[in-house]
């Protein structure tokens, strides 16, 4: 504070509201869009993200962009390397892997999502609701949890193939029986944890009905678990696809998912590498770029995470 | 007429000629060869045996150790010829009715207690006695003894009238049902191997290693269930110094990749069928690196499509024609099976003996050509006659299995390819699969057969009126006829001759199933095991093997 | 406490015994019969062999002979693989699952809590990230890839391993990575996300005005807080890994009850299905209760004897 | 008297999405040998954020030392390696949190909690830190110290949390202690005794300590000097005698005025200080305080007062002293 | 002050169960009433139930035994519909500011769920202007309303948790330590705030605090409390002016004074002896281990809690 002009002038009172603190212009955002200009300024989620989109894009269009179709079968090109005709090889019935591989992602992708709103819908509430009441509740809910998950599910999926049609729904009721469990056992070690806390009491001295408390306070501080959780559900989803289709649960032959193009393609393995690596790697490539994307989500909806 | 078992020593050596065996056979040398190697067989099982109770047993997994820990009256060398086993000779009555055989005196059980017609008497009788728990599935393979049926459904209630007696301790008379040319091959069955009587008084006698007693080369030494079956051989065996090898190692690795690896690390001597799999899409590349140790061979085995012959429109004769014509099987065994299969054309494989060859070398299977254009046209008749517009979509199934899978994908495009058919292909679990399939609840199914016994008999009466194992809905009055015919016939040439037109009325004008090869064992053998095969019917022999 | 676990026990059984009763009607549900056979027996043998093992009766007193038997602690006697008690065919295989999956459990908690445990430490940072990659790759490529290639890859190119088989202490190798291979990425990830979580509350700031290392930190500050959902993980996953997975088993050669399950289901071994079933119920409750009484050690907030101070 | 602690031109700034917070904007000021220093101010004017910065304590991200020197015993603190660190945590500085309840690990006997620090830093086995441990539990006046030792944070009541807090700072004797508000949740007579084992370590051990709080009470207790902060700047300094009988800071004055006193009517409503502190985000160009004080002037918008020393010990920034405002005043 | 009992509370107790036999009696039959419009200052030693017997009075915990009655409405008996109703009514600031705070919701919402339980804001904008209204109300800046409660100081928090007892509009708010993270100048803002809120509006307020000299400046009366038992109660004024209680005359001793003449003078009751433990009390009264009067007498009998003088309610033996 070298050379501060200082004049009498400068030494006259002033009232108070003459220099009111000049408003800062409100930017008032909801905590959603913050997590959202959080999570978009963290680009390992965002490339996850675009990964994501990109997956599901190819799912999309991929089996046309090229000249061949996934099912026809051709008998003289059986198991060829990738090249600039097929792009991915071809299998062991000549047919075009590429195609194959963006029909497969339909089927996997929708599985794995589908997946992951079992997870979330089932799961989360189940789970919330037998960690938050607790007592007899949990007791009851824990233990029918716990039958449903010891009733071996191959059982479940014989019977299913002899009730429904096999299809992509089947599947997904497949995936509902008991792919929501585990979720709900990691709820619920959150919950028993966290309900206990001042927060919770706080909440409910405002007269905060349970659904409240559930899913404002205690589920949004399970995210963590939630979304790694929910990150493990897609990948065992698509393989549980594979199993079901196995049963004959599953997709209608000769369309394939990438479960089963994995499956039929392990034999092989050493010596067509490829029919095994596509699958492979797109599945890897969800499951990375899922999780990117959930641990950005995740820091996203921590706020103490803010950078 | 009757066919002597050879008494002199029953040397495996001299009795058999395949030319894999030429390069050696000084077995005089066979001491310095055992000196050198240990004479340990392994190979891969698969899975554990459900039961070996010769009585219980039923599958290829449990025949294939008890054919080494049992012996019969016959055993069957690798041309599905019977030789002398326990039996050292035997007399057929001139009614081909009546068989007598004389057991060697020196025949004993791995406790040292000798083998004795009763030893016989007692295991046929516990198979079809009625109050026998569990009730033996298999039963009905001894109903060619005289009364046999009637006394195992209670029609009957002495044993002493079904037509097995023994005259002495040595000796065995056999009094058949009907005449029945295969009866001799049928004896080395393990419904018709001994059991020892020691074991009467515990049930679970054949559920452990422990309490097992058996008349084979070998004896079970050592069974960690799901793990690991150990054979060793069996020093009481009267032929135990033909007996080269000292121990049988049996895993059980259900997947095919790993019995290769484990082949290819050396862990096992053998690879493939019957006892395991080895994965078809190695099969072409095996072909290349290993032709020495890759050994492709033919068995009495068809693979075939079903069709539900009660359900439109499967029950009109040019629509199951026209599918069966538009299937190009060259392409399929070539380059989808991959496994040296031969198109098959009619329903009794290669293999089985006929007249006096094999049936298949006398009656060839030229019931029908692949044509699609004649295909097409059939199909257009065929759907005028039921008054269909176009072909409705229809569902192949077959049970879970990846060959069975790539099979039916591969049929399933010729037909949309050539016949502009929509076909749904939907498979099954084992259990849930058979019961669409007896239950007629299928469109097109996938099923395969393999013999009992040398007789074409064994495929043609499949598909009688009211056979058990008629899941095709078929009924044909004059099929049936034939097939009644020929069982009771006697002479060889006429019953070959009637099971020929049988045959052709089923696949030619019927086309009641659909062929489409005939199943090959494949199977890799390690370079110095010599005398281990697979016989006509896939049954996997080891017991004069030995390694060099 | 005593009437706590009396309580405990009650549910116990009762659990036990509606798993038997839904497992029961779902086996009868399903297509099949232990005596299918693509050969037809005759139907006399078929029927015999039914009534011998009661199967000719109404589906209730089949049920209730079971139960009875069930009661006196008899699981009957395997309809497939005759003349075998299904409790010594459990008693034949299990261990080797047994032994197997204790091997896969300390594998995976001990290399996925540290390897999460890294990954929250240098959150964003390289190791964080390549940890998270490999622990990716553990859980989309699927156990039975990895281990169809790692038996190709050590056990007959390199021969560093058994191919198949447990019968030297390093036959286990293959198997328990193939095995553990997906708990180790997802428990990293989940002691990842927690422990971030617990890193940033005011305690740990207090542990570090304490002068503890880091080491010391995350060790017993920040793992206590955070491990509860690997420990709700692990209930469920000791009792899958330790009853044998049939993927594993049937790659490796292992004749452990995983496989033997599948058999039975696929045989439609009645008795054997549901013997191994009431087990596997028996053995995932009783983990399942011991993590319950994990939470409580872990978090002391979290009470036992259940919900004094539940909502109004 | 040596200064064991300086703190010089320190700036600490948070980053958040909206802008940077700039909770401590250059602060200066030393902690004796044997000292007690109080720091009185608002709340939010950035007493914590200073006292977690000397031990580095604060996340960052989002927090970020901008500026400026601590100096510990001549080490710079900012600058030392975090291994060096440690081991001055806990041992030659504790520090006591304001938060008690969230400030203890909830799954670790409070027991644990305070022996581990005896044992890192003074290598006591496990039994003889509990005993020292208990004994701590009984110098902060929890009772039955053996029983509570395996307790858990939740356990407990605020204010034992609170004096657990204390226990685990005091349990290595630091030779400064850093106290945020270590008896809000405390009755007086409990109060009074760790304001007495405060003193006696001081007493002992030539402990030196910075306290912050807000019972002015205690201030006058314990503490030989006082430093008021507002909005992230010191605005004076001085002994207690200089701050209490003496305040020069319109801030300070205001403070001093809304005290409570017991003689006082209930009534008669207390004289807060209106309006609110600006924000951080976006700090006034000139005195912080202005848009809150009577005697504002028009310099007070817009430039930032300089400290102005009243005695040796005595500073405070504010234009009211400088010669200028009287003139124009009169 | 009008209008009779708001809140009865009689014969309260709360235990814990603490494991292996344990019972922590931390509210062991209190029993004492609040007059509509009265605020209610209760103090204590640090443990001795304060904050139980609060979070008991709101059924927050369930109590032991006991019997709060709001209104005429016995608390412990209403059903899940009406207790909503009612926890409209009877608010707490909490005394732990920032666990009682969401760390994953903005401040918006901490305030806002109190009104969008209740369903009084009836648009967002509405919301919007009532939370950021509550917030200038007790001396935050509207703006940081979207802001988490990490990033706020400790005072700042437990303003938070002041609007937020404060955004429905209770009728009776338990404030637990509701200013002792509060600079001086912010609680006499507070305790103004609270003071026009009662007279506006009628409020009733049970204050727990340690600051005697805040407790006297707003309470009617003042409760005395030690180890999970009310020793004394009685008006503020005479409550302080001549304590009767051997521990409140300690407590009045002890009360900092913010001079450092005065502070430099003052004589204070220094209690000594053994520290009890809630989970074995001592026999007979349980201040006798620390009393310096304390007699054979206090050993054996338990002091009744009794009117020694008019409106002055006492336990002691010695009184
Ligand atoms: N993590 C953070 N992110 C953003 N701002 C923060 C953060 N932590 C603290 N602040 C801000 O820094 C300022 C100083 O906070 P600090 O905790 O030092 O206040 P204080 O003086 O201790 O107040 P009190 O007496 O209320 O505890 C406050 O205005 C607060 O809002
Ligand atoms: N959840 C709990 N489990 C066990 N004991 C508890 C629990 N909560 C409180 N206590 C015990 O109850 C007693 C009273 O605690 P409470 O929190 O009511 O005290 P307080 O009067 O509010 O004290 P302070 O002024 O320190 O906040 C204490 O001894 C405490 O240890
Ligand atoms: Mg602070
Ligand atoms: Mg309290």
């Amino acid at each position: 504070m070298q050379d501060i002009p200082v004049t009498a002038d400068h030494f006259k009172k002033t009232s108070i509201d003459e220099h009111a603190a000049e408003a800062i212009e409100r930017e008032s955002i909801s905590a959603w869009r913050d997590a959202w200009l959080r999570l978009r300024s963290n680009w390992i989620a965002m490339t996850g993200l675009v990964c994501l989109v990109l997956l599901i894009l190819m799912a999309i269009i991929g089996p046309f962009i090229t000249p061949y179709d996934y099912y026809t079968n051709n008998l003289e090109l059986t198991n060829l390397p990738p090249s600039a005709e097929h792009w991915f090889g071809t299998d062991d019935l000549g047919r075009d892997m590429f195609a194959r591989t963006w029909m497969g992602a339909r089927i996997s992708l929708i599985v794995g999502f589908s997946a992951a709103a079992i997870n979330l819908l089932m799961g989360v509430i189940y789970g919330g609701i037998m960690g938050y009441v607790g007592g007899r509740l949990d007791n009851v809910m824990n233990k029918v949890s716990e039958i449903i998950y010891s009733v071996p599910d191959l059982l479940v999926a014989i019977l299913l193939v002899v009730v429904f049609e096999p299809s992509i729904t089947t599947i997904i009721l497949a995936l509902c029986v008991t792919g929501w469990i585990n979720m709900a056992w990691i709820v619920r070690g959150q919950m028993m944890q966290l309900k206990n806390q001042e927060f919770v009491l706080a909440s409910r001295s405002l007269g905060a009905a349970g659904s409240r408390i559930l899913f404002r306070h205690l589920i949004p501080n399970s995210l963590g678990p939630i979304i790694v959780t929910l990150t493990l559900a897609v990948p065992s989803a698509i393989f549980s696809e594979a199993v079901l289709s196995f049963l004959g649960l599953g997709v209608q032959l000769p369309a394939a998912s990438w479960g089963t193009m994995i499956n039929d393609s392990l034999k092989a393995m050493v010596i067509y590498p490829w029919r095994l690596a596509f699958p492979a790697l797109f599945i890897s490539l969800t499951m990375l770029s899922f999780n990117m994307f959930g641990d950005g989500l995740r820091d996203a909806l921590d706020p103490k995470m803010k950078k | 007429s009757s066919s002597t078992g050879n008494s002199s020593s029953p040397n495996p050596d001299t009795a058999k000629d395949s030319p894999s065996n030429t390069d050696n056979g000084d077995k005089k040398n066979e001491p310095s060869k055992g000196s050198d190697k240990e004479q340990v067989f392994r190979f891969n099982l698969h899975s554990d045996p459900p039961s070996l109770d010769p009585g219980l047993s039923q599958d290829t997994v449990s025949s294939s150790i008890l054919n080494a820990m049992y012996e019969g009256l016959v055993r069957v060398d690798e041309n599905a010829k019977p030789v002398p086993g326990v039996a050292e000779k035997w007399e057929e009555s001139p009614d081909h009715k009546k068989f007598t055989f004389h057991l060697r005196k020196d025949a004993k059980w791995s406790n040292g207690d000798p083998v004795t017609a009763h030893d016989f008497i007692f295991a046929w009788e516990r198979v079809l006695n009625p109050k026998t728990e569990p009730a033996p599935p298999y039963a009905y393979q001894l109903y060619y003894f005289k009364n046999a049926e009637a006394y195992n459904k209670e029609k009957i209630n002495d044993f002493s009238q079904v037509g097995v007696k023994a005259l002495d301790e040595h000796t065995l008379e056999i009094e058949l049902e009907a005449p029945t040319s295969y009866f001799l091959s049928l004896l080395s069955f393990t419904t018709y191997y001994p059991v020892h009587k020691s074991t009467k008084d515990n049930s679970k006698w054949a559920a452990e290693a422990n309490t097992m007693i058996s008349n084979g080369p070998f004896k079970i030494s050592e069974w960690k269930h799901q793990n690991l079956l150990e054979l060793a051989k069996n020093e009481h065996y009267y032929a135990a110094d033909t007996i080269k090898f000292t121990k049988i190692k049996a895993t059980m690795v259900q997947d095919s990749a790993s019995e290769l690896n484990m082949y290819e690390a050396g862990d096992i001597d053998f690879a493939g069928h019957p006892t395991g799999e080895l994965p078809t899409d190695q099969i072409p590349v095996l072909k290349e690196t290993k032709p020495d140790e890759l050994q492709i061979q033919g068995i009495a085995s068809s693979y075939y499509y079903l069709f539900n012959n009660k359900q439109a429109p499967f029950n009109n004769a040019n629509i199951r024609k026209a599918l069966s014509m538009a299937v190009d099987r060259k392409l399929i065994t070539d380059k989808v099976t991959l496994g040296g299969e031969q198109p098959a054309f009619g329903i009794v494989p290669p293999g089985i003996t006929g007249n006096a060859d094999q049936y298949r070398n006398e009656v060839k299977d030229e019931y029908f050509k692949e044509d699609v254009n004649e295909a097409k046209a059939l199909l257009a008749k065929g759907l005028s006659e039921l008054g269909l517009k176009e072909m409705p979509e229809f569902t192949l199934g077959y049970n879970t299995n990846d060959k069975h899978k790539k099979i039916a994908q591969a049929v399933a495009d010729m037909w949309s390819k050539n016949l502009n058919l929509k076909v749904k292909i939907e498979n099954q679990e084992w259990g849930v699969y058979l019961k669409s399939r007896t239950s007629l609840n299928y469109q097109v199914a996938r099923a395969g057969w393999t013999t009992d016994y040398n007789d074409p008999m064994s495929f043609i009466d499949l598909y009688m009126t009211g056979s058990g194992n008629n899941d095709i809905g078929y009924n044909n009055p004059e099929f049936d006829d034939l097939v009644k015919k020929a069982k009771t016939s006697v002479d060889s040439k006429e019953r070959m001759d009637l099971m020929a037109k049988a045959e052709k009325i089923l696949i030619q004008d019927d086309q009641a199933i659909l062929p489409l090869f005939y199943y090959t064992s494949v199977h890799l053998i390690k370079p110095g095991v010599k005398n281990v095969f697979v016989d006509y019917r896939g049954m996997f022999d080891f017991t004069r093997g030995y390694l060099e | 406490m005593t009437r706590y676990i009396l309580v405990k026990l009650f549910y116990l059984v009762v659990s036990l015994w509606i798993l038997a009763s839904v497992t029961f009607l779902l086996m009868k549900a399903i297509p099949g019969d232990p005596f299918m056979s693509e050969r037809a027996v005759p139907p006399e043998i078929k029927a015999r062999l039914m009534a011998q093992y009661g199967l000719d009766k109404p589906l209730y007193e089949q049920y209730f002979i079971y139960l009875n038997k069930l009661v006196h602690g008899d699981l009957g006697i395997s309809m497939k693989m005759q003349d075998r008690e299904v409790v010594q065919a459990i008693r034949d295989s299990f261990p080797y699952s047994l032994r197997l999956g204790i091997v896969a459990i300390i594998v995976s908690v001990a290399v996925g809590v540290s390897l999460g445990m890294l990954a929250a430490l240098r959150h964003r940072k390289l190791l964080d990230t390549s940890s998270m990659v490999l622990a990716v790759i553990g859980v989309s490529v699927p156990s039975f890839v990895l281990a169809s290639f790692f038996q190709y890859l050590f056990g007959v190119k390199l021969k560093w391993f058994a191919v198949v088989g447990l019968n030297a202490p390093l036959d286990y190798v293959l198997p328990t990575i193939a095995l553990s291979a997906l708990p180790i990425a997802f428990i990293a990830r989940l002691t990842r996300s927690n422990m971030l979580e617990v890193l940033h509350s005011d305690y740990i700031k207090t542990a570090k005005s304490k002068g503890l290392t880091a080491g010391v930190i995350v060790r017993r500050h920040v793992l206590r807080n955070g491990i509860l959902p690997v420990v709700t993980y692990l209930g469920p996953l000791t009792a899958n890994v330790v009853t044998g997975s049939f993927i594993i088993e049937q790659i490796f050669g292992i004749g452990g009850l995983g496989k033997v399950f599948v058999i039975s289901i696929s045989n439609r071994d009645y008795s054997l299905i549901m013997g191994i079933t009431i087990f596997y119920g028996l053995i995932l409750m009783s983990a399942r209760f011991l993590t319950d009484l994990a939470y409580g050690f872990i978090d002391p907030r979290i009470k036992l004897g259940n919900g004094k101070e539940k909502a109004a | 008297m040596q200064p064991i602690l300086e703190v010089n031109d320190l700036q600490v700034s948070f980053h958040v999405r909206a802008g940077e917070v700039q909770a401590v904007r250059g602060i200066q000021f030393h902690v004796n040998e044997g000292e007690a220093v109080a720091i009185v101010g608002e709340s939010g004017c950035g007493k914590s954020v200073t006292a977690q910065s000397i031990l580095r304590l604060l996340p960052s991200p989002p927090s970020r030392v901008k500026n400026g020197e601590i100096r510990f015993k001549g080490k710079d603190l900012l600058k030392i390696k975090e291994r060096e660190m440690q081991s001055i945590r806990g041992k030659d500085i504790g520090m006591i949190f304001q938060d008690p309840m969230t400030s203890l690990n909830p799954t670790m006997t409070i027991g644990r909690q305070i022996s581990e620090v005896l044992i890192k830093h003074q290598n006591l086995s496990a039994a003889q830190a509990k005993k020292r441990a208990i004994e701590m539990l009984s110098l902060v006046g929890i009772p039955n110290p053996a029983s509570r030792f395996v307790q858990y944070p939740h356990e407990f009541s605020g204010g034992m949390r609170q004096r657990a807090m204390i226990a685990i700072a005091l349990a290595c004797r630091p030779s400064l202690l850093i106290a945020d508000e270590p008896t809000t949740a405390l009755d007086v007579t409990i109060q009074a005794q760790i304001l007495r084992v405060m003193k006696d370590l001081q007493r002992e051990f030539g402990t030196s300590i910075i306290l912050i709080t807000h019972d002015l009470g205690i201030v006058a207790d314990l503490c030989d000097r006082v430093i008021v902060m507002y909005a992230g700047k010191i605005v004076e300094t001085g002994t207690k005698w200089e701050i209490f009988k003496n305040p020069q800071h319109p801030y300070t004055k205001g403070l001093l005025r809304s005290l409570p006193r017991l003689d006082q009517k209930r009534d008669e409503a207390l004289i807060p200080i209106y309006g609110t502190p600006p924000d951080l985000l976006k700090p006034p160009a000139g005195c912080g305080f202005c848009a809150r004080c009577d005697e504002a002037m028009r310099i007070c918008i817009t430039h930032d007062p300089d400290a102005t020393s009243l005695s040796a010990s005595h500073q405070a920034n504010c234009w009211l002293l400088h010669p200028m405002a009287k003139e124009v005043a009169q | 002050m009008s209008g009779g009992a708001l809140l009865e509370v009689n014969q309260l107790r709360k235990f814990f169960n603490l494991g292996r036999g344990n019972i922590l009696k931390a509210v062991n039959d209190v029993s004492f009433t609040i007059q509509r419009g009265e605020t209610l200052g209760m103090v204590g030693e640090s443990g001795c139930g304060k904050s139980t017997a609060g979070r008991t009075i709101l059924r927050l915990y369930e109590p032991t035994q006991g019997q709060v009655r709001y209104n005429g409405t016995d608390i412990y008996r209403v059903k899940r519909g009406q207790m909503k109703a009612l926890r409209r009514e009877m608010q707490m600031i909490f005394q732990d500011p920032y666990a009682s705070l969401n760390p994953r919701m903005t401040i918006t919402d901490i305030i806002g769920e109190a009104l969008d339980i209740h369903g009084l804001a009836g648009s967002r904008s509405a919301r919007k202007k009532r939370v950021e209204d509550l917030l200038d109300l007790v001396g935050l800046n509207p703006d940081h309303a979207t802001r988490y409660p990490h990033e706020f100081s400790g005072g700042q928090r437990q303003r938070i948790g002041i609007a937020r007892a404060l955004a429905v509009d209770p009728k009776f708010i338990i404030c637990d330590e509701p200013i002792s993270a509060l600079d001086v100048s912010i609680q006499a803002q507070i305790v103004n705030l609270l003071q026009d809120l009662q007279k506006q509006f009628g409020l009733t307020y049970l204050f727990i605090a340690h600051d005697l000299s805040m407790v006297k400046h707003i309470s009617d009366r003042v409760a005395v409390m030690y180890l999970g038992k009310m020793v004394e109660l009685s008006d503020s004024e005479s409550i302080y002016a001549e304590p009767l209680h051997p521990y409140t005359r300690a407590l009045m001793s002890s009360i900092p004074v913010p001079d450092p003449e005065i502070e430099a003078q003052k004589e204070r009751i220094v209690l000594s002896g053994e520290l009890p433990s809630p989970i074995h009390p001592p026999s007979g009264c349980h201040f006798r281990t620390r009393c310096p009067l304390a007699s054979d007498r206090c050993a054996q009998a338990e002091p009744p809690f009794r009117e020694a003088k008019p409106g002055h309610f006492v336990a002691c033996h010695l009184v």
